[in-house]
């Protein structure tokens, strides 16, 4: 086993948007090469978290290391730069522009990118409609753009929120397989997900967030023991 | 021969001038779409920019001599910087608000530019020449053509049309569309959205102030002819849709044409002709000939 | 009607009765009744439906013109005349407003400033406004053949009668099954529609009822000072009526009357002070309100003491 | 206090309001400038009269009607102010009329232009003591006429203003032999006037009348030049003041003709006032701004006269004495509140024949009072008994 | 026997070039949940689109109780009987729960535009709104502001909304898309609950879901019909589960 290099940790971390508190000191902390996935509840604060990563939330305070790298007072365009890669909740897929113009538009951060084709490959159905007006795919197909969309920035740290949803059980397999192969590449990923059944397998940890907190850590090999837990915060 | 019983030479002369005041409403309403693009602002202020690019013309050769092809180059850069502060200063605040609240301000904006340009200049307007370059006109065989309102046509296209190259056919371009819809995410991909929100209102108001230079050897220049031609525009933008860039620069060329017709059969209703046009288009198209619903 | 509504309107009420004997100039409380009433009209639409018309002085001055126009021409008594006026600006509301609400947000503005400034251009060029001069002279009459009118006191309570009616006729649309239904197309147009309401109609018939109340109080002043001209349709009178609103607080009940008020009275203070920087101030405050004080001077009192946001007073 | 007795000053002082546009169309005409001029009068008049001071208040009627009849009720109300002079802006020049009959108090108006003041509005305690649209139009067709420009068009603002202008002007053009070879009617505030040029042009008229005011007279005669229409034809001015000329610059104003009431370079009389005034305001005066110094004279004088300040007893004077001063000479106050003096035709000088600043105008007629202003005989003002 | 309440006939839509949908033949059968399921871009939402009038068919019909309502506008359709359910939570924000339900009852009163009336002329309906809240269990959220409910719940109040109308034809898209597992459960129970005297036609991504409460499944693929059935049937379908589910092994389970 090679030791493990830290390439996200935070600390203390408290959230707002405009005078609603919603993060009460998280912490947590993410090696190269990791999956990990938050798990919670709706509300819970997982996509609050992913934002105060990116410094899209209205205030934030305590500390954000990325790579070595002090993001806590840095504007968001900045920290994108420290080589993260953002697929949010909402899909974000713009509509004035293409598939393909989407497709192109994150900046490259680094160069260590998928190619157009590399990409084209692993979602056929955004080849195909790849002309089209970015809004006028469907769902799902707005989905896949949105992850794709960033993997050819060549960010290192990607922070996917709520990828499997809406999606049929054919994609949604293979996007666990992407997953799969971008840990292979080495890859490091936080997940925000509601789909148990699709995290459980692709993670090697998971923490469990309520109420703006962190409540629970555990690694995939503890899994089994903590079912019970995670019955009781997730109704799982 | 004679069109609806106008001689065809001067019907051609009449379009031809319309096609001049279409610039004015193409290179302005181009101005407020660029700025509502990614602000979501309808700048009210934009006619009291113009106006403002009109004095820089104004002032630049009364105080220092500086002609006419100087103040095409520095009134952008003078207004546009005035802008940058603008931005920088108040409408920031209100980007997260609803979108009536920039209307307001920038309507507040306008009163106030207006009113100090009032107190420090009058009303009664100020003299400019047209540059010596652009003297004298050129006979076309069905009219004579001042040769400065030659020149007002191809720098407002020149402006126009590399403007709608910049935006819909470069990188640049799709970082401001995407910004449009969400500044938000862009940011997050590593755009400085900000730095391009502020040049962007910086570059709408520019425009107008090159529209306001290009009308000062035409037009009287006064601190009201900004609010004179600010409410036609609008009308220009609800006609043409504000979604595509082409869209208004046609919508204003076209609509200062009809504007010139008008002048001709029916003289009386030439400033109304743009309002009933719009209403007609709202009754077949409520989002306008260019528009897209949302 | 809540509790502290029920306050403040027994204190309009009570105001106004006095207000006459309080050595104010009656000519300036009517007048600044008349705007306050005309702010409540235009509040109707944008604070309670979320519709800024920037046009609104095509019906204040629209009414005025058909008040003045039947009084003075047609012999009109004062209510018909008054009547007449409000089914006029009723009809235009009803024209502009179709157009207008097939758009939505800033368009909505725009396009009621562009049909207000045709109609501007209407009254500039028609035979019977007499145009830069204005229609002139026209008599106050008799209320019900009855009230002289020439007399101020008289004047006065018919204008305060006036104000009330509409200041109820709005307080009563807000607070009716109309005003929910009003009150959820703002807030989620797509979901009222797909609940089965017809928006358009519905935007329609509130745009149609505050140009009529525009229109009253448009028709009262012309009544009031005796003429009509063309600054009451132009649209600098427009951009007045929002910063009327605006500064006394917007979607509250008493606010528009609170701005009216201001403006007026500042706008008389400053005609002798500042001379040419009356505009210059105005426009200031358009833009402090907008960065500091959106919920205006209502809207910061009723925060102050201590009720909720969303109360709508 | 309404009424004093003889010997009497309502207050124990004399207020004149000097209410006028202060940053709008009209602020260059009239606005702070008139405010001076007055103050002026006051000054050269001593500062008081009947040994009681006089006071000069302003005000801003930002050319609403209802700010104007607002203010000039509470003036003549409450502030005991005893006249009120100026007040350009023909609605709200009506407006405080009503008002100035209403309340009895007196009223000059020197800066409005509607015509109408004189007659369907008239009333006894107003004056309207510059100018009007008819004088402007009659002095300016007749004149040009009689120099042999027989032809003409008109370029009109289509509106009452604009076609009242034309259709007197048309008509004193037609009645001294000359020929209207046609029309076109501008909307308001147009700002180009390329097309209507052309139309000019092509009707090959001698003179381009341009029936409209301000902004319009001025981009018409911006379009005249590039379009060199002032090449074959001659541009009047029906309605246009020196501050017009200034902002036009020489260059592109020379050669136009235009009636005034007043010009500042006219006698030693009229350039000392103007340097004075020059002083101070940084602009010569306007026949507006000379018309409030002549009015506020001319209505203290009638105090002085009288022996108070009853606005019946002055308005009886003012209406039966001769004026002379800087602004009239022979001027005199007729029945209906015309106030009658010589007007002048004048044509814009060339760059070259301009020696210095602001001078501007040479003259080319005087038009003698009985025939610059409509005839009694015409007038509609229901005071005039026929 | 068969008694359908909605039908379409060979209904297709085209963009630009693209068929979306192509030639579907539906038949809804009066009070039964009818799931519709397919792979992403299968045509679904612009199916539902269609039946809801927020697109034009290029070709087709739909009928709806024997009556042709293909040319209808968006709010006839709903006074008919059919409401659809937004994908993104549809309620108004800043009222509370009970006047958004009561909104969904007004309408009924035909009272909406009488603008002189109280608004307590209202109270009468809210008897009915508890009854309705009672139903999909928000009785105690009564009189808090929308904007505070937690999302499940917010679904739940949306569906009281819709009930309110009394629907004859429900359309759900994606009902359960984004909630937690006990959410998840919620909104499934509730419909299941409010299925009763009236027909259902959802969309689904959720097969446990799906296989739950669903009578019929109709699988799109490419915008065409390629199963239709109870769930039984169609999840042995060879065809669906290489469509759907990208492996031919194994039944057709989801990956939920
Ligand atoms: N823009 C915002 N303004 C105010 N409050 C917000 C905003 N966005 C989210 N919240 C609140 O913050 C809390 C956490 O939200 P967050 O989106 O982080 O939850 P989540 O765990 O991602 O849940 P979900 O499964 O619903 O996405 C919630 O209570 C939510 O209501
Ligand atoms: N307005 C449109 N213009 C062009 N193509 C469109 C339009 N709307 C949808 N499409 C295309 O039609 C196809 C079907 O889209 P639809 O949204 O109906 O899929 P769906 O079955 O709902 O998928 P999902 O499960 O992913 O939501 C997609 O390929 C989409 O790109
Ligand atoms: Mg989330
Ligand atoms: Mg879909």
């Amino acid at each position: 086993m090679t030791t493990a290099v830290e390439f996200l940790r935070i600390t203390d971390l408290h959230a707002f948007y405009g005078e609603s508190h919603i993060l009460h000191g998280v912490d947590l902390s993410v090696n190269r090469g990791e999956v990990v996935t938050l798990l919670g509840r709706n509300g819970a604060g997982r996509t609050t978290t992913l934002k105060s990563i990116l410094g899209l939330v209205g205030h934030r305070s305590g500390s954000i290391m990325i790579n070595g790298r002090e993001a806590i007072g840095l504007p968001p365009h900045k920290i994108a730069h420290l080589g993260i890669g953002y697929c949010p909740e909402e899909r974000g897929i713009f509509s004035s522009l293409s598939c393909e113009e989407n497709l192109l538009l994150p900046p490259v951060v680094a160069s260590t990118g998928l190619s157009v084709d590399e990409i084209y490959d692993m979602f056929p159905n955004l080849k195909e409609r790849r002309m089209s007006q970015g809004t006028r795919l469907s769902g799902g197909e707005q989905q896949m753009l949105a992850v794709a969309r960033i993997l050819r920035t060549g960010a290192q740290l990607l922070l996917l929120d709520e990828i499997s949803e809406g999606l049929a059980p054919v994609i949604v397999q293979a996007l666990g397989r992407t997953i799969r192969m971008l840990r292979e590449k080495g890859y490091t990923i936080v997940m925000v997900e509601q789909n148990f059944r699709f995290a459980a397998p692709l993670a090697d940890r998971f923490y469990v967030m309520e109420h703006g907190r962190i409540v629970e850590a555990f690694s995939a090999g503890e899994m089994r023991s903590k079912m019970g837990m995670l019955h009781e915060f997730l109704g799982i | 021969m004679e069109i609806f019983g106008v001689p065809i030479q001067a019907f051609l002369g009449q379009l031809l001038l319309g096609l001049v005041n279409g610039s004015f409403y193409a290179m302005l309403s181009l101005g407020l779409a660029v700025i509502f693009g990614l602000l979501n602002i309808i700048n009210f202020s934009h006619g009291a920019l113009y106006m403002m690019g009109a004095y820089v013309a104004f002032l630049a050769l009364d105080l220092l001599g500086l002609g006419f092809w100087w103040s095409l180059a520095l009134a952008p850069l003078i207004v546009g910087g005035f802008g940058i502060i603008i931005e920088r200063l108040l409408m920031r605040w209100i980007y997260k608000l609803d979108h009536l609240y920039g209307l307001l301000l920038t309507f507040g904006l306008a009163l106030i530019i207006e009113g100090v340009y009032r107190y420090f200049f009058g009303v009664s307007g100020q003299p400019y020449p047209v540059p010596d370059a652009l003297r004298g006109a050129t006979d076309l065989g069905f009219m004579i053509l001042p040769n400065y309102r030659a020149f007002v046509v191809l720098a407002s296209l020149i402006v126009c049309l590399g403007t709608w190259y910049v935006i819909e056919r470069t990188r640049l371009g799709a970082y401001l569309r995407a910004g449009t819809e969400n500044p938000q995410l862009v940011q997050a991909f590593g755009v400085n959205v900000p730095l391009m929100v502020t040049l962007t209102f910086g570059f709408g108001v520019a425009l107008a102030a090159i529209g306001g230079v290009l009308a000062a050897p035409v037009i009287q220049i006064n601190p009201l002819m900004g609010s004179n031609i600010i409410i036609v525009v609008f009308a220009v933008v609800v006609i043409g849709g504000m979604g595509s860039i082409l869209g208004s620069i046609l919508t204003g060329l076209g609509l200062g044409v009809i504007e010139g017709l008008a002048k001709v059969y029916y003289a009386e209703a030439s400033s109304t002709v743009v309002f009933v046009i719009m209403a007609i288009v709202l009754m077949v198209r409520p989002a306008g000939l260019f528009g897209k619903e949302k | 009607m809540n509790n502290k509504t029920a306050v403040g309107f027994v204190l309009l009420v009570l105001l106004g009765l006095v207000a006459p004997y309080t050595g104010a100039y009656p000519i300036f409380l009517m007048k600044a009744l008349c705007f306050a009433l005309f702010a409540c009209a235009f509040n109707l639409l944008l604070g309670f439906t979320g519709l800024l018309s920037f046009g609104h002085a095509a019906f204040f001055g629209t009414a005025g013109y058909a008040a003045a126009y039947s009084i003075k021409a047609w012999g009109f008594a004062p209510e018909l005349g008054i009547l007449f006026a409000v089914t006029t600006a009723a009809l235009l509301g009803w024209a502009i407003g179709s157009l207008a609400i097939r758009r939505q947000g800033i368009y909505f503005a725009m396009i009621t400033l562009a049909m207000a400034q045709m109609i501007y251009f209407i009254c500039l060029q028609a035979k019977f406004t007499g145009a830069e001069d204005g229609l002139q002279g026209v008599p106050r009459g008799k209320l019900f053949g009855y009230f002289n009118l020439e007399d101020d006191i008289a004047m006065y309570y018919m204008v305060f009668a006036n104000f009330m009616i509409g200041f109820l006729l709005i307080y009563r649309t807000v607070h009716s099954p109309f005003g929910q239904v009003l009150k959820a197309i703002r807030e989620n147009e797509a979901r009222a529609l797909s609940l089965g309401y017809d928006v358009d109609k519905h935007k329609l018939l509130a745009f149609v009822i505050s140009a009529a109340l525009a229109g009253m109080a448009g028709a009262t002043k012309t009544i009031v000072l005796g003429f009509e001209t063309l600054t009451d349709v132009n649209w600098p009178q427009s951009g007045e009526v929002v910063l009327m609103t605006l500064i006394g607080g917007i979607g509250t009940m008493f606010g528009p009357v609170v701005g009216g008020f201001f403006i007026v009275t500042l706008e008389n203070e400053l005609a002798d002070k500042v001379g040419s920087w009356v505009q210059v101030i105005m426009g200031a405050i358009f833009v402090i309100c907008v960065l500091a004080f959106r919920r205006g001077i209502v809207g910061e009192l009723t925060a102050l003491f201590g009720r909720k946001k969303d109360v709508a007073v | 206090a309404q009424t004093a007795k003889a010997g009497a000053i309502s207050g124990d002082k004399v207020i004149i309001g000097v209410m006028n546009d202060m940053a709008g169309l009209y602020s260059d005409i009239g606005g702070p400038g008139s405010v001076e001029a007055a103050r002026m009068a006051v000054q050269d008049f001593g500062g008081k009269v009947l040994g009681k001071p006089i006071e000069i208040l302003s005000a801003d009627h930002q050319n609403k009607p209802d700010v104007g009849a607002t203010k000039a009720r509470e003036w003549y109300d409450t502030e005991g102010v005893d006249m009120i002079v100026d007040v350009p802006t023909s609605s709200v020049a009506i407006s405080v009329g009503k008002v100035a009959a209403e309340k009895k108090r007196v009223f000059i108006d020197t800066g409005g232009a509607t015509k109408a003041l004189t007659n369907e509005e008239c009333n006894p305690y107003m004056v309207h003591y510059a100018y009007d649209t008819y004088a402007l139009a009659n002095g300016t067709g007749k004149a040009i006429v009689q120099q042999g420009g027989k032809t003409w068009f008109f370029i009109t603002a289509d509106y009452a203003f604009g076609k009242a202008l034309e259709a007197d002007t048309a008509a004193v053009v037609k009645a001294n032999g000359g020929e209207v070879k046609g029309v076109v009617r501008h909307p308001l505030n147009a700002s180009d006037f390329s097309s209507f040029m052309l139309q000019a042009q092509a009707s090959k008229a001698q003179i381009v009348g341009l029936a409209n005011a301000g902004g319009d007279t001025i981009n018409s005669v911006k379009a005249a030049n590039e379009f060199g229409l002032t090449k074959n034809q001659s541009l009047a001015g029906l309605l246009l003041f020196i501050t017009d000329i200034h902002s036009l610059g020489l260059k592109t104003a020379q050669g136009m003709m235009l009636t005034s009431a007043w010009y500042w370079d006219a006698n030693d009389e009229t350039r000392k006032f103007s340097r004075r005034f020059f002083e101070k305001i940084k602009r010569m005066p306007t026949f507006d701004q000379a018309a409030v110094y002549s009015a506020v004279t001319t209505y203290l004088k009638a105090i002085k006269a009288v022996g108070t300040d009853d606005a019946d007893k002055v308005m009886a004077d003012l209406k039966k004495t001769k004026i002379n001063d800087m602004f009239a000479k022979n001027g005199y106050i007729r029945q209906d509140g015309r106030m009658m003096h010589d007007m002048y035709l004048m044509q814009v000088k060339t760059p070259q024949e301009s020696k210095y600043p602001w001078d501007y105008y040479k003259l080319k007629a005087t038009i003698p009072a009985e025939q610059a202003f409509q005839s009694l005989a015409l007038s509609t003002c229901p005071m005039i008994k026929k | 026997m068969d008694d359908y309440i909605l039908e379409t006939k060979s209904l297709t839509k085209e963009f630009k070039g693209f068929v979306a949908v192509s030639d579907v033949n539906l038949k809804v059968k009066r009070g039964e949940i009818h799931a519709l399921i397919g792979p992403n871009g299968a045509g679904k939402t612009t199916f539902f689109n269609l039946l809801t009038k927020f697109l034009i068919p290029t070709a087709g019909h739909i009928f709806y109780n024997g009556h042709d309502i293909t040319y209808d506008k968006p709010a006839e359709i709903a006074r008919r009987g059919i409401i659809r359910s937004f994908q993104i939570s549809a309620v108004f924000p800043h009222l509370t729960v009970l006047e958004n339900v009561r909104i969904g009852l007004q309408r009924k009163l035909g009272t909406s535009f009488h603008f002189w009336k109280s608004e307590k002329t209202l109270g009468q309906l809210d008897a009915k709104v508890m009854e309705l809240l009672e139903s999909v269990d928000l009785t105690a959220y009564a009189s808090a502001v929308t904007v505070e409910l937690p999302y499940g719940r917010k679904r739940a109040l949306e569906i009281a909304t819709t009930l309110a109308m009394e629907p004859e034809l429900m359309l759900l898209d994606e009902p359960t898309a984004g909630m937690g597992h006990e959410d998840v459960d919620r909104v499934t129970s509730l419909i299941k609950k409010v299925s009763a005297n009236r027909t259902i036609l959802m969309v689904e991504h959720n097969m446990n879901v799906v296989a739950g409460i669903s009578d019929t499944i109709t699988v799109l693929a490419r915008g065409s019909v390629i199963a239709g059935g109870p769930y039984a049937q169609v999840s042995k379908d060879p065809q669906v589960m290489e469509a759907y589910m990208g492996t031919a092994e194994g039944e057709l389970e989801g990956a939920h």
